[in-house]
């Protein structure tokens, strides 16, 4: 069997289309590039939905934590110290728990109980609780006098905001916001590893490089295919991240700024 | 544990909860809290000076170095920690006795591969296969440390990188004209100062590490969900004395408590910390001290 | 607006930055279209009175009245804050300031810095604005950096772009801290004129000079701040001609051509 | 010679191995291996490692043999080798909370990666799969899946302690051969002592005696 | 040291950031004990003259040569930057800095800044530099101040924060970039005091100022930029006494009472 083959049977495999079975044996390179491939589909779907949602989840949580009214703040503190206090897959197992009692009262949750949802809402809590947290920092560092001109000037609510708070809290909060964007990607392999049931061998990339591991009796192959997945998708992740980084920046004096363009994008 | 513990079937109430919690199982998920918070406590200063070597090395205007520092944080960043240690562990612990198979059987003939196996002389086996079996778990425990400590340390040299940069030019531009050494400057300004703008990064860190201890289990050491899970699952009378259903879910609770506890109290450790860098800062939270002061 | 109610108002105002006093108990009036200098030695409370007219410090005690309406206070000693957060957003926007360090947003060019206020706090036309931000850049002598981010500019630039961005907002009361200290004499004589001209179209006006000649030059009223109180004050001819205090006499004996 | 063998096992999958209450390691193939061990004159010990690595960890010589349940399946003895089964082949079965569970068709529970899983996915029946043995049969329990597919004796004691909850269903199905020791493929020597350790058991009835005290009266016996 | 060769040396400089030419060819010459104003308007070059002075901006063309020692460079136009580190150390040592934005360090106490240096980089005994950092600190006034952070003083706390600084290093020769523009008369009479006592010691001084009085009090030569290029030099009788230049007698003229 080709490999052009082998792709359009399992390419899409992770979502339910192609060939009903997995491969069983002689297992070849292709197979485990390209089914370990086809769920990464999953990883990045997971990934880019919780991390867009969580983001403005985020902000709204770290204003909350910054406010002086204790109605928002005592409900963010505790949103953000209850998720980012637990390990996620304690958050994953009494989600799961928790999606499966209301289903069994209304019917209208049963997709809960599904990856697709019920891991995406307890993906989108936990990034945005860890995001907060962040963010709430960086409001911490904002240099007094950015805030202080907008004060004079009457920018309130939602315009001093706007311009001044969130674009500075922005850069400020950047670099560790990235390590969060890829520690979510990451933490998106939990989801069937122990969290939420698999369907139909319909799985994230984790699921097919055990699958193969388990197989094979060889860590040495999936393993470092899963990892090379990962590499390319982090690396990804941090130049759209380095772009938007290279614009929140973009007021740095100029030699600065061609220091920077000198580094390579990855390692931001 | 107790005496009144010989035939827990006649036991109720609370005299079968003292005797259900003091099993030698149970022991051993106690004795696990304090193996995961003595790998927190080894880990996370290794992984800071991981992090801070990784870091330097990338900002080193010697090529080399820097394209080291660069690649370390950039590809293991890049690699979920669960990945990483489903084949880095045994990749290590290979790499090690291989290199002491070299060092200390040089006259050793077969091959070390032997088809799937990988066999080294008895002599090269890390730990050495009569040794007790602690020496075993200590083995096992410090592999599980270095092996968190590369992964958190590339995260931490991103955060410190990000840190350093975000120290203001004119601050190190000053300690320049002032005729202070690249590594003077280093030290006694862009360090202090950068704590500042790390710290929330390094929180932020610390507590996805402490939530990474539940993968202890995959560099095969029991932690502390290990043992939740396993006394947590349903027990049918044939194998325990405390016969009991899914009791994961209340388990599960105590370990939320758990960590949430630890949370709390690295919480208030780590205010404590920035409230001392900030004091005095121009920054909004400087000045928010300083209004509530 | 009655003309004869003051502008700005202020009534025995006490404020400590902790256990140190810095303001104890300055009253001072700014009628409409009246220019007030505020002159003193340095650490004298000057830039910390500026900050209390606008509500950016909060003060232990004493009145401060804009326009007749005095700001509302809820508690007392250093808990006390303003009450009416709306109140102090009306005051604000009517009384721009240029700080002793520009603080000018770091992360906008400079036309966005002057833009900012009026377009969002004012929402006044976009084309509007930009049509007079760069007419005040043009006036203070930087319409060309009109893109360029404040790290670009050289100290006295940066200055003229945080005049500029007080003048957009068009307001009824400026406050000056220090604004000519970064530059030349003769962009000090641009200045003069624009102070001057403002003074003219009814705006009312409070600077904190160490130019002794800038504020005999501009104003109607000399404040002169020692040690947190206010020592002498009248008007220029009168502080600088006739000192009555020795403290004063001392402080501008310095500025003769020695 | 005076090294120690290290025995590899899991110790989650009652009765062939299991932590009892005092968190130590117990079970039927511990009493097995030990009983090996003293026959054929080695010092054994035993190393808990999680299923996955289990094999993986074995031909990178962390342990030397593997007693975890583990049934002789072609795929596995490519990799490393088995002495002869100490268990006979054994049967999966169906466990379902109704007698009218559809297997054809329905919604079947298995843990990840096992061969049973492997067995449904190619029937028609609709696959969701667990991370642990314990998730299956809670799925059953919940309503999320119409039954639990897995070892029989892994299920015997559930459904027994289940008080009429939980039920067999269907046909019982043959899966993999029977369950043996795992050792390196290079570890000849070794394996030729357990062989010879396991067909003396065998042939003097102690392995059947041990099997029925841990698996029944009625357990298939040698 | 031979007397005769000049301290700072600077030869047809010239220094450009991206395509804005901000040097044309500059060229000044400073001798032991010699006080060197510049002045010029906002934007003219000052700073960054002053920056490449001590190399903190690369230049692309043109010499910089300390005490006889000429910079040495690798690399041409834009990639032009010193070759030898420890030659930029050492010319450094020699050399303090008071900023235009005074730039303290903002983790360290106002001692601490000033106690910063002569510690780390010249190495001298910590007791005997406190007291010299606090007779430095009381001499600029601010000796009250010593342990608060440097966001907790005044503008011109500040600037005399950074003064002290500079000279407690001790070095032989001192760029200041208006270091009295956020002081007061008197204060300043204080500072002419000192970059007196300063030049009597021998030590050479380069001095940005707008102040042309501070100018013609201190100054050995005056030096007007206009425009990156040095529009005129001279004694100051002769700068401010006789302007030659057109563009000078405007700049000058604004300086004169109105
Ligand atoms: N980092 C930079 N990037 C680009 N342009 C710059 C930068 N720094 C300064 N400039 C420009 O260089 C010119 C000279 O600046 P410089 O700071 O030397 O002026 P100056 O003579 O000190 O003026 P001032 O009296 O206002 O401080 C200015 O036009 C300024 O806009
Ligand atoms: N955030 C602060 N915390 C503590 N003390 C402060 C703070 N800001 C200012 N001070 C102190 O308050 C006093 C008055 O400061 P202020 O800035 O009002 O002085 P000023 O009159 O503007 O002086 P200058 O002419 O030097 O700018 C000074 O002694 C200063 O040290
Ligand atoms: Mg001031
Ligand atoms: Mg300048």
């Amino acid at each position: 069997m080709s490999c052009w083959q082998t792709i359009q049977d399992y390419g899409l495999r992770s979502l339910g289309w192609g060939e009903r079975l997995l491969p069983r044996d002689n297992f070849t390179l292709c197979d485990q590039f390209t089914l370990i491939g086809s769920g990464m589909i999953w990883n990045v779907y997971f990934g880019i939905f919780a991390l867009v949602s969580g983001f403005f989840f985020a902000t709204l949580v770290a204003l909350g934590k910054a406010s002086p009214n204790p109605w928002l703040r005592k409900p963010s503190e505790w949103f953000i110290f209850l998720f980012r206090g637990s390990p996620l897959f304690i958050q994953f197992f009494f989600g799961y728990f928790f999606f499966l009692t209301l289903k069994s009262h209304f019917a209208f949750f049963s997709p809960f109980t599904a990856a697709w949802l019920g891991a995406l809402i307890v993906l989108f809590l936990n990034t945005a609780a860890y995001s907060g947290e962040i963010f709430y920092g960086a409001l911490q560092s904002i240099p007094k006098g950015d805030v202080e001109a907008a004060d004079a000037y009457g920018l309130s609510g939602w315009n001093r905001f706007r311009r001044v708070i969130w674009p500075t809290m922005l850069r400020l909060a950047w670099p560790a916001y990235t390590n969060e964007a890829i520690f979510l990607f990451h933490a998106t392999t939990l989801v069937f590893f122990s969290g939420f049931p698999a369907w139909q061998q319909r799985g994230d990339a984790l699921y097919y490089a055990s699958y193969f591991a388990d197989k094979t009796f060889n860590p040495f192959v999936p393993y470092p295919i899963l990892a090379g997945y990962f590499i390319l998708l982090t690396i990804i992740v941090i130049s759209v991240f380095g772009l938007i980084n290279a614009r929140l920046n973009r007021h740095l004096p100029q030699a600065a700024k061609r220091k920077i363009r000198l580094r390579p994008n990855l390692i931001r | 544990m107790f005496e009144y513990c010989a035939d827990p079937s006649q036991l109720e109430g609370f005299r079968w909860l003292s005797c259900y919690l003091t099993t030698g199982k149970h022991m051993s998920l106690y004795w696990s809290v304090v193996t995961v918070l003595t790998l927190l406590a080894i880990t996370a200063p290794v992984a800071l000076a991981f992090g801070f070597a990784g870091a330097s090395a990338a900002r080193s205007s010697f090529f080399p170095l820097r394209w080291f520092g660069k690649a370390y944080i950039a590809l293991v960043r890049g690699v979920p920690d669960i990945a990483f240690f489903l084949f880095f562990v045994i990749a290590l612990d290979q790499a090690i006795e291989y290199l002491r198979h070299k060092v200390l059987c040089p006259d050793w003939e077969e091959p070390i591969r032997q088809g799937n196996d990988f066999v080294v002389c008895q002599a090269a086996k890390m730990p050495l296969s009569s040794a007790p079996q602690w020496v075993h778990e200590s083995y096992g425990f410090g592999i599980a440390v270095v092996t968190f400590a590369i992964v958190f340390g590339a995260f931490a040299a991103n955060v410190l990188f990000g840190a350093m940069r975000a120290v203001p030019r004119a601050q190190l531009e000053t300690a320049e004209a002032y005729g202070m050494s690249q590594r003077q400057t280093f030290w006694r300004v862009l360090v202090p100062q950068m704590w500042v703008f790390a710290l929330p990064g390094l929180s932020n860190l610390w507590m996805v590490l402490i939530k990474a201890t539940p993968l202890l289990f995959l560099l095969g050491v029991e932690d502390i969900v290990y043992w939740a899970r396993e006394l947590g699952g349903s027990k049918t009378p044939r194998f325990t004395d405390y016969p009991h259903g899914d009791w994961r879910m209340w388990y599960f609770l105590a370990l939320l408590v758990f960590y949430l506890l630890f949370t709390r109290f690295s919480e208030v450790v780590l205010d404590r910390i920035m409230a001392r860098l900030t004091h005095g800062q121009a920054t909004t939270g400087g000045e928010a001290q300083r209004k509530a002061a | 607006m009655n003309t004869q109610t003051p502008v700005i108002q202020i009534n025995n105002l006490h404020k400590a930055y902790g256990a140190l006093e810095v303001l104890k108990g300055v009253s001072i009036t700014a009628e409409r279209g009246h220019v007030i200098s505020l002159i003193g030695s340095s650490g004298s409370g000057k830039s910390t009175l500026l900050r209390c007219c606008n509500l950016l410090e909060d003060s232990q005690q004493g009145e401060v009245i804009f326009k007749g309406e005095p700001v509302a206070w809820k508690g007392t000693g250093h808990g006390r804050r303003p009450a009416d957060a709306k109140q102090v957003l009306r005051i604000r926007t009517n009384l721009s300031m240029v700080f002793q360090q520009f603080n000018l947003w770091a992360h906008m060019s400079i036309l966005q810095n002057v833009m900012e206020a009026p377009l969002t706090v004012l929402g006044r036309d976009r084309a509007e604005v930009e049509k007079s931000a760069r007419a005040y850049l043009d006036k203070v002598g930087i319409g060309d950096k009109c893109d360029v981010y404040p790290a670009q500019l050289s100290g006295g630039q940066q200055q003229r772009a945080a005049i500029a961005r007080a003048l957009c907002m068009e307001p009824e009361a400026l406050l000056f801290d220090e604004p000519t200290s970064a530059l030349d004499p003769e962009l000090e004589q641009e200045v003069v004129k624009v102070i001057k001209d403002l003074a003219a179209e009814g705006r009312t006006m409070m600077i904190v000079t160490h130019d002794m000649k800038l504020a005999a030059d501009v104003s109607d009223t000399v404040v002169f701040l020692h040690q947190g109180l206010i020592e002498e004050q009248g008007a220029p001819e009168a502080v600088f001609g006739a000192p009555k205090s020795e403290r004063l006499r001392g402080f501008l004996s310095a500025t003769q051509p020695s | 010679e005076g090294k120690t063998i290290r025995m590899g096992t899991e110790g989650a999958y009652p009765p062939y191995n299991y932590l009892n209450d005092d968190g130590k390691i117990d079970g039927f193939e511990i009493e097995l291996g030990n009983e090996l061990c003293k026959r054929a004159e080695l010092k054994c010990e035993w190393v808990t490692n999680e299923w996955d690595s289990i094999i993986p960890n074995l031909v990178s010589s962390n342990y030397d043999t593997i007693m975890a349940g583990m049934s002789i399946t072609d795929e596995r003895d490519e990799v490393i080798d088995f002495t002869q089964d100490y268990f006979p082949p054994t049967a999966s079965a169906y466990v379902a909370a109704s007698e009218g569970a559809d297997l054809e068709s329905g919604v079947v529970a298995a843990q990840t990666s096992t061969i049973q899983a492997g067995h449904i996915a190619a029937s028609g029946a609709q696959l969701v799969e667990f991370a642990t043995p314990e998730e299956t049969v809670a799925a059953v329990r919940k309503g999320e899946a119409d039954a639990v597919f897995a070892d029989k004796d892994y299920l015997a004691p559930l459904v027994e302690a289940s008080g009429g909850e939980l039920m067999f269903v269907g046909p019982d199905v043959p899966l993999g051969g029977g369950i043996g020791m795992g050792l390196r493929e290079s570890d000849t020597e070794l394996k030729a002592k357990f062989d010879a350790a396991i067909t003396a058991m065998k042939a003097d009835g102690t392995l059947n005696t041990m099997l029925k005290k841990w698996f029944g009266e009625e357990t298939a016996a040698y």
